[in-house]
């Protein structure tokens, strides 16, 4: 068990010690996966409504598959589906577990900390299939794995569509 | 792909929760993008060149779909997901409450089976709650008049067959079944006013059905025979203006029906296509061909010449008729062929079209006939669109 | 309420009567449809099985939209589906009750009344799409119309594919 | 249509049930067709050249689909219908029982959740009993290794994910529950036995699980650490042959496990591409790339020239080793990309290849690489072939 692994399930724990709907984390063990963000910022940039700041600093276009928070997803592209990059479309559920990458911003610089939190509870929208695959691993490490239908958590395990949000800034590596 | 050298190697940090934060500098002088919450989105305010599209999903009927589409905008705002066997949705007046027919098996294609009429809101696209009704919806190659509304919203309607014709009756203030009312030799649901509908029979006949308050049967009625089943079948296809329905035969013929009272009234028919047109193998055609605007009295109808039997055929031709005129007002020719057609219900009407084997919506200015853009899909196998 | 409907009304509450397990027939009325053929000779030609005297006769590929038999179907061809012209793929269930079409064989110069059954309880086979509409009518003649899923009497109502059987010589008309 | 002027109108006459007999004269002088029997299909005796299809039906994710096809003439022999999420299905030693994990929902994508073994009979494809399991089966792109069958055919393991790992032990011969063994850290299912299965851990372990003859956790073991699953990963397409497990890695590294005993016992590492090749860009990708013929011990691989993170990207080559002298013998150059493949067992072996995106799967003379036959779809969205 790596160091990013030993993180996430550090941070996973707290949050199944402190959250009693979560209770299944708890059984999750060497094999756990990495946790939606709770409410840190307001969403900075919504699919249309972006400033020329914002598009300079988050420069591509979320409804296609090369824009840059994408780098390792596989799966529907909720900006496609009536969702933008980091919210689900009406009547979805956001999955609670998730996988991790870390993509380039060509924007500032910097690499970002993608958390790919899939929409739940519809069948597949089916639109804009996007499948990049750097930093994917195998699934026995389930936080980087971008095979796993992370619905897996939820009331329904019918996948939508997924997202890619900013949870953090990465070293420059 | 461009970013893979750098983004290739996993970083050993994570900002999950935001616990943890990083303290990495910063590559460019700007501050950093903010963390984000993920969230669902809920539906802006209704416009009025939004429109539905019911995904039959051929490869996949046991999970079909109900995409809703911006025509400005171009973009999906939303799916729901339908069950086996997609018609049509019906929809409240003010369009916030979407009502879905829906079937289901306890094992996807077998077991115990389910139907429900399902109570959607529109504005988050999440299910409200849902009718059981009898297990006998009708399915089969979508057709719009499966299904109806009573004119005040109050009743939804879901033609059964077994083969035996019936109607389900479901109370939407309630959510729940009312009734079902058998139809006998008569099918299809054209709703007649706030608690009438209307049936058609083999014989040539509209059956009229009256309900009550609670939703059972009331009365009935029959119109005298106004086509003939043999020489010129009408197809199910109709539309509806005020108090008439126009049903439109195989060959063109339009069959005005006056349904103010209980017993219809049959006006008289006129035709869509010349005789010469006829001999030149102009039919309508398609799974919906036939759409209406109201502000304008204009009845829009795919036109093919592929001859008889073509009644299901596409057309790569609308002919738009004043309805009250009878005429022939203009020709639209559409940049594909197309089954189904609708027409937005404002000033500025946009007409869709689309077919079963296109997996894209066609958007045109319906009063010019300018095609304004291409929705690609999915949906795969786009079969009904609806306006609000 | 013409001469055919007639028939097919007369025919099924003949077999209604017959038949308990038949017994939503009885309540058909005048909607009623084209019933599949009881046993009465073996099959003549299955896919693959056929004679040089059988091809003659029952001309064309039974796995192409074309053939003769097929004029009046609207779906999957069983033929492409683990099944033949006149015989379901293993697994599914024919349809009881089925609409009617009249076809013209090229081989003899005859007319033939097809039962066009289904084949139930699996989802779409989805091969093969075949969509010709002679003599097909709208749904309120049922015994003519090939809209209608007619899985509807059966334990599934689940699409599978369609057959188009031989079950009468018709006039030349 | 040609026969459109004839075959147009109905004919007033029918002859259902052979009540009415039709005594127009015949055209021809040969005798008319006779009245045929519908009837139902079953299969013929079990050819080498059978193969199954899963079709994971990306349109419509809750009604998957597994399609058999014969390769030698080309022909789809039957379908069965599996419900949500399609992985793959196992089979009884003999082929008479298809094992088929499924997933199912009340309301088809909502309500209450029932997972299944699903047993069909392979002659008639048709349902012979369920085995309910906790439904918490693993879903996700398709994987070969979602689950497994014990070596006598006694018991089918199915993976589970919540995210934590378990297995679900289904007894065949009782089509029943067995029980559900936790393997916490380690996923996926590598059977090694009649009464064992291993599972790949993300410390770079593989851990191997021993039950009872009811299915009940025995004991478990541990390997010593044979990868590092952060400079080169193996991927969870791994092959079998005797007791021996074969893992390869994102690189292109073989990594041979004895499986024999309780605790997995990791053998010496071998190259499928060379040091040139790596640098060029050659890596093994696709979703399931990797197979092996027992008889000629030859392991038949993927290849694509992709790079780093190329690992779920087809290739157009399939690379083909000796496994036990670890070199390479020959190379197929396929007619179109794959990143799934099998190979029939018989002597007289096939190569089947498609890929998710191609509705297609294409048939390869495994010996010679010569292209025999495309079978289109659908299956539209083919995931993995299965061999008797």
């Amino acid at each position: 068990m790596n160091w990013f692994d030993q993180q996430v399930t550090r941070l996973t724990r707290q949050i199944a010690a402190r959250t009693s709907r979560r209770s299944f984390l708890a059984r999750a063990g060497l094999g756990l996966a990495g946790v939606a963000a709770a409410p840190l910022l307001p969403v900075a940039r919504a699919y249309g409504a972006s400033t020329p700041l914002d598009v300079a600093q988050d420069p591509g276009d979320p409804s296609q598959c090369d824009y840059w928070r994408y780098c390792a997803i596989d799966g529907f592209l909720c900006s496609c589906c009536g969702g933008t990059a980091s919210s689900c479309p009406p009547g979805t559920e956001i999955s609670p577990v998730t996988w991790i990458g870390t993509c380039h911003n060509p924007g500032d610089g910097r690499d970002y900390i993608i958390s790919y939190n899939d929409c739940c509870g519809k069948s597949s929208c089916n639109r804009c299939t996007c499948n990049r695959n750097e930093g994917d691993r195998p699934i026995y490490q389930p936080a980087k794995s971008n095979d796993i239908n992370w619905c897996l958590a939820n009331t329904s395990n019918a996948y939508h569509c997924s997202l890619a949000v900013v949870i953090g800034v990465g070293s420059a590596g | 792909m461009p970013l893979a050298a750098t983004a290739r190697r996993l970083m050993p940090l994570v900002c999950a929760l935001g616990l943890i934060v990083s303290t990495a500098p910063a590559v460019a002088d700007t501050p950093a993008l903010p963390n984000e919450q993920p969230r669902v989105e809920t539906l802006p305010e209704l416009s009025p060149h939004w429109f539905l599209v019911n995904d039959f999903n051929g490869p996949g009927t046991m999970d079909s779909k109900v995409y809703l589409f911006d025509a400005d905008s171009g973009r999906m705002l939303g799916m729901l997901s339908t069950g086996a066997w997609r018609n049509v949705v019906e929809t409240a007046p003010d369009f916030g409450t979407i009502y879905s027919p829906e079937t289901y098996y306890s094992r996807g294609t077998r077991g115990e089976r389910t139907d429900t009429v399902t109570f959607y809101d529109t504005r988050t696209l999440s299910v409200k709650g849902e009718a059981v009704i009898p297990p006998r919806r009708a399915s089969g190659l979508p057709h719009r008049a499966y299904s109806g509304r009573s004119d005040d919203g109050r009743f939804v309607y879901v033609s059964n067959m077994t083969p035996a014709n019936s109607v389900s009756v479901v109370n939407t203030e309630t959510m729940a079944f009312a009734s079902e009312v058998e139809t006998a030799g008569c099918a299809m649901i054209y709703p007649t006013g706030t608690r009438s509908f209307a049936a058609l029979c083999s014989d040539g006949t509209l059956q009229n059905v009256r309900i009550d308050d609670n939703g059972a049967l009331a009365e009935r009625s029959r119109s005298p025979r106004f086509f003939d089943p043999e020489a010129d079948p009408i197809t199910e296809k109709a539309i509806r203006l005020d108090n008439r329905w126009y049903f439109i035969s195989f060959a063109g013929q339009v069959h005005p029906v006056d349904v103010s009272a209980l017993a219809p009234v049959p006006g008289t028919p006129w035709s869509l296509l010349t005789k010469d047109e006829l001999e030149q193998g102009y039919r309508v055609g398609g799974l919906g061909f036939a759409a209406v605007h109201e502000g304008t009295r204009e009845l829009f109808v795919i036109v093919n010449q592929d001859g008889p039997d073509a009644h299901k055929n596409p057309g790569k031709e609308v002919r738009v008729y004043n309805i009250d005129e009878t005429r022939l007002v203009r020709t639209i020719k559409l940049v594909a062929d197309a089954g189904i057609i609708a027409v937005s219900r404002d000033a500025s009407p946009r007409l869709y079209a689309t077919n079963m084997g296109i997996p894209a919506v066609f958007v045109y200015d319906a009063t010019t006939g300018a095609h304004l853009r291409t929705i690609e899909g999915p949906p795969i196998t786009p079969t009904f669109v609806q306006v609000p």
